[in-house]
């Protein structure tokens, strides 16, 4: 299965690419996803602080302005306002595309989207539903500091009636937003900035990745990684490592974490006994705690051992190169995380 | 619609009695307990929603706020569509998902309530957004009170909306207060339109108790968007007799002077046309005969209303996403 | 221990005023932490719309205004950047109490919580902090519908830097008020509607209660409750009707989700082995998620059988009365899940 | 502080010069690519920070933006603190946990800075109401870029601000760009003055790299506010030499026209001002002198910067949460 692969070097690209799999970077995929939507869709627009200049978004929409006009929309700098505008042009059938730079500007607009995003669909008794996309993009380093790295996906965990995706390939970047687009409900989409440039198998046409649900990376008997965007290759690699000490490391991507495709996770934590979580994001309450209580309610007795997150501390991003390198964890946290499951 | 330059009064006086009496009725039932939605009701503002609403097509788009209910008739809604969902009824204009603040009609351009304040101002943006986008041709009419355009919503609706010459009406309703708190308490001056001014849209200000009055400013700011020259403001002074929530008056609990209340039901916008109508000829008979004839219909509205039966548990559920995909 | 009792009736009210002790409603405490605030910290002052108004939010500040004047201070509909004004008075050391009349105001001013107020001090490098409480109230019943009555405090679990009180007696209202104020950090405070008018003792003088110390609200041996705000009571209840059925049940309050008490929970679940958690918020990604999470990190063997949440359903609130009636789960449902967990 | 009617022109030099060699330090040593901080540069801009600093007291409030360094320079921070920072040294001004994007000098007035683009107007507003309530007579000042005055927080600011009286003083540097999105893209006319105008409060426009016209603008408006008359306003226009981040311009990547910065470097402020003081007999040697010793010292504050020990890891956790109860 090509398309659930998670190419770690260029080698891996290079196997593909000779077996006549078409690559692309994951940024590619983005932008290719926008064309197809734009393309496709007339009620489709794409609206967002410099989606129209001349970095598209670190590409992601790079020169779609000139083919699109004015559905390629840049906006003043009024994340409430703008998300409000975007939510009421959905609730009349078109269909948005929101771009934040950075995920960090999201809590602006939180207003927008907890108070009546998630909720339309359901106070206007069903009359009216809000299909909008809202990407926004994870920084991380060179002093990104504070404002400029937060992995906010679980801030809008406990909110009823969002979905909430957050592709690790390219192929799921393009197929999900394809999906995301369609959906007639409101999305959130996270990107991770240092997914950007990996490059890995992207069909041509149009096709859908669904919302929802998980996709086993790597199979494996000892334990179950469960791992979501930037995190899922380094989950990989750690996996791949560990192979060589003959650990077997089933590596699960979510692909979204609302809705949570409980059955692939609860059926590889029946197989290893064993669970360790990673996220772009501080530890505390994240998509990690939901699927772990998930599992607490459905089956505490499958697990033979502690529960791991291996996920930013509970601690703004500092700035300095030190502290950041202290800050993030890394492949071998991962490591150490699953030896740990497997100590006792 | 008005097709001539005659204002057309009598259309206005049923439309204002309509909102009046609707409300009147609600004021009757309330204490029955039954209705249990948190009411804010506008008597006193019908001037406001009637003049402006007269020039909208079902077509247009129209954004309101907690203190819905006007704006939704003089829009069309049917009464027992309202009272229903008041009542939580299946049979509601919302199936009783939303109870007062938050109605939904969108055959009539009404896509969704917001009862958080200042948070349907962008919406009335968005919907004219996708108008300029269509080139549809329909305008949007957004109200709020004066409380709310101290939101940040205010000012980034009203820049983005000047900034892409939008078909968007904004009405800030100025009653003077948010709850129990006056105006002078949360702005610089009296005037929100002072506010509006820095974004170089078309912006006047208007006796809100006047409807003729309402009614030409309303005419003269669509005339000017659907000309293509952009968005336009309206100040709208008003007063609501009314507590800010439920059907008791505010003086009762300390919240404002009574006597600020009596000098405004001196200026009551239904009497004050009924008074200009008489000079014309109007019979006080002959429109309390009309009221009566009204006012049945509303009793069999409520009394409808209120015999639906209520919304299945499982629709709550049902709801929360929408399925089918484009 | 007067000063952890939940009062459920009048007869629990008039015993102990009878045994001389002093009862107020937690309106009436909460008013009176107010009263001691501002009379002994010039520094402290409350903001908030309608603060000084005929109605004092609900009784809580009334007539304060009359006493401290512009201490007491109403303020124009503008969450956020009111926010931002009392997070920079706070960062001058002063001591603001900002009150919203609903929690479901607080997504408005989510960027000043979540991106300043929490991070200042990190991001200052510990020169900065913010001594800001925020109050804020969880409705109920009436119609209140989708966003008049959201349980919103598990929407800041993750993010790191506040703390998060949710008193659930008259005793901890005014008592951690207190303990907010003179805390130098910002902490979120709810308060629930419902628990207005409920009486319990309360000492006339000065006393904190700690931010982040859970207690046993009652003895058991067979199932713990952990339960916060206006379910304490209702977890109270099914307590007490549960043991007239033999079995005994131990009800944590934890009062504060952050930090959140873990050793408590831990010893409790470690005599009980059963595990029933109580919130005022929709049901994924709460305190419970965390709590549980938190539990399968450090002893997964002590659940001998699932754990059960009892909480709103993942449903935005309808208005219909029908429909807050089976939206809202009460003491049968707690009793149910304790059922339910014993029955493995 | 001026204490005279005379503009203190030698001393706006200084620290015109302070701003912009403090900078071009920066982008001399940034391609080594040790300072890990993303730094958004001020230059062209100087003549606004120095222009109004010169006002204000260490013990009156200032708050900055990402565009902090000349601010903080102005108000008196020392160098080394600065770039030690943005080194992430444990001898920044905030042990390297805000990098050049939050610093804060709570001993000069500056309390924290924000990112988040709108986030710190309130934060002016928020000092200058505990000034009023404590009747402690300081003034805040608030720098902000044009694109800032397009969040919702810039109207609930201003709104508050006038509303309260309170002694803070709004800069806006209009600078004609947000990242590289012209402020034609974001507003519906070049004058940011004009959506301040509502709140009824002091308002001007000045040439913002005209340091004498900023200079005495600013005095005009401290009088003002000092006075006890509320708040000001002051739109600075200017124009920023280097790309949004970094050290770049940004025509090599296609972000504007070139044309139009030759055009603004001919109005460079500092030149402006050293042509200006030719004619009263400025040397242009002794100037170059002065320099080389203002850069002797830059550098030795780098070098002893970048030789700084980095934060302990420990440090991070440690400040999550300050320690001691009131
Ligand atoms: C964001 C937000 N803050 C506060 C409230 C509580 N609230 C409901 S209506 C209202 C007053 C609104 O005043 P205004 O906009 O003038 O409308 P009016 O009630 O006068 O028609 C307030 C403060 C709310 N619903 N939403
Ligand atoms: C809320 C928010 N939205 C977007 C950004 C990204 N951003 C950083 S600076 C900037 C432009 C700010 O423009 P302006 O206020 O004019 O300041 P200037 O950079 O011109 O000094 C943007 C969009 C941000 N930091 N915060
Ligand atoms: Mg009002
Ligand atoms: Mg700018």
């Amino acid at each position: 299965m090509p398309w659930t692969s998670v190419c770690l070097n260029d080698e891996d690209v290079c196997c593909l690419e000779e077996s006549g799999h078409r690559c692309l970077t994951y940024v590619q995929a983005l932008r290719e996803a926008h064309d197809m939507i734009l393309a496709s869709d007339p009620e489709a627009f794409v609206i967002g602080e410099g989606v129209d200049d001349a970095g598209g978004v670190f590409g992601s929409t790079l020169g779609l302005a000139e083919t699109y006009g004015e559905r390629v929309m840049d906006m003043p700098i009024a994340e409430n306002g703008l998300t409000g505008v975007a939510i009421a042009a959905a609730s009349v059938g078109m269909r948005p595309i929101l771009v934040h730079m950075r995920a960090d500007f999201l809590p602006m607009s939180m207003d927008q989207i907890v108070n009546h995003a998630a909720k339309w669909h359901s106070m206007t008794g069903g009359q009216v539903s809000i299909p909008l996309v809202i990407r926004s993009i994870i920084g991380r380093g060179w002093g990104s500091a504070a404002q400029h790295s937060q992995g906010l996906h679980s801030l809008f965990l406990s909110v009823p009636g969002l979905k909430i995706a957050l592709p690790a390939t390219p192929y799921d970047a393009k197929g999900m937003l394809l999906a995301a687009h369609a959906d007639p409900n409101p999305v959130l989409y996270f990107e991770h900035r240092w997914l950007y440039g990996a490059k890995g198998p992207v069909p041509a046409g149009h096709y859908t990745v669904p919302l929802g649900q998980a996709v086993v990376r790597r199979s494996g008997a000892d334990a179950t990684v469960v791992a979501v965007s930037h995190a899922v290759p380094q989950a990989m690699q750690a996996a791949a490592a560990l192979k060589d000490d003959g650990i077997g490391v089933e590596v699960i991507d979510p692909r979204a974490i609302a809705p949570l495709d409980m059955d692939t996770i609860l059926a590889s934590v029946a197989k290893t006994g064993r669970l360790v979580i990673c996220d772009v994001a501080c530890r505390t309450a994240g998509y990690g705690a939901e699927l772990t209580c998930r599992l607490a309610e459905a089956a505490p007795q499958l697990l033979k051992a502690p529960v791991r997150r291996v996920s930013f501390p509970d601690l703004p991003t500092p700035a300095s190169p030190a502290l950041e390198a202290a800050y993030y964890p890394g492949v071998e946290d991962i490591k150490r995380a699953v030896r740990q499951t497997l100590a006792k | 619609m008005a097709k001539t330059n005659a204002i057309p009064l009598d259309e206005l006086l049923d439309a204002m009695t309509l909102l009046r009496r609707f409300e009147e009725k609600i004021v009757e039932v309330y204490p029955q307990q039954e209705m249990k939605t948190p009411v804010h009701l506008y008597i006193g503002q019908e001037a406001i929603a009637a003049g402006v609403c007269a020039h909208l097509a079902p077509t247009d788009y129209l954004v309101t706020t907690h203190r819905s209910h006007a704006h939704c008739l003089a829009k069309g809604a049917e009464p027992e569509r309202l009272y229903a969902e008041f009542y939580g009824r299946v049979t509601g204009c919302c199936k009783g998902m939303g109870g007062s603040m938050h109605p939904a009609f969108p055959e009539l351009g009404i896509t969704g309530t917001s009862a958080i304040v200042g948070g349907g101002i962008p919406h009335g943006v968005g919907t004219a957004l996708a108008s300029k986008l269509r080139g549809d041709g329909r305008v949007s009419a957004v109200f709020f009170g004066d409380g709310a355009s101290e939101e940040g919503t205010f000012h980034e609706s009203l820049n983005f909306a000047a900034l892409k010459s939008l078909p968007v009406l904004f009405i800030c309703e100025n009653n003077g207060y948010a709850t129990v708190s006056p105006l002078a308490a949360r702005q610089p001056d009296a005037d929100v339109a002072h506010r509006a001014a820095g974004y170089g849209i078309f912006t006047e200000q208007v006796d809100g108790n006047d409807v003729a009055a309402v009614y030409e400013s309303a005419k003269r700011a669509l005339a000017h968007i659907r000309r293509g020259k952009g968005p336009a403001f309206i100040e709208a002074k008003t007063y609501r007799w009314k507590g800010h929530v439920g059907p008791e008056e505010d003086w009762t609990r300390g919240g404002r002077p009574k006597a600020e209340l009596d000098e405004w039901k001196k200026r009551c916008p239904i009497e004050l046309l009924l008074t200009q109508l008489e000079k014309s000829g109007l019979d006080r008979a002959e429109y309390a005969a009309k009221v009566a004839r009204l006012d049945a219909m509303l009793d069999a509205a409520i009394e409808s209303a209120r015999s639906a039966p209520m919304p299945p548990v499982e629709q709550m559920e049902r709801l929360l996403f929408r399925q089918e995909t484009h």
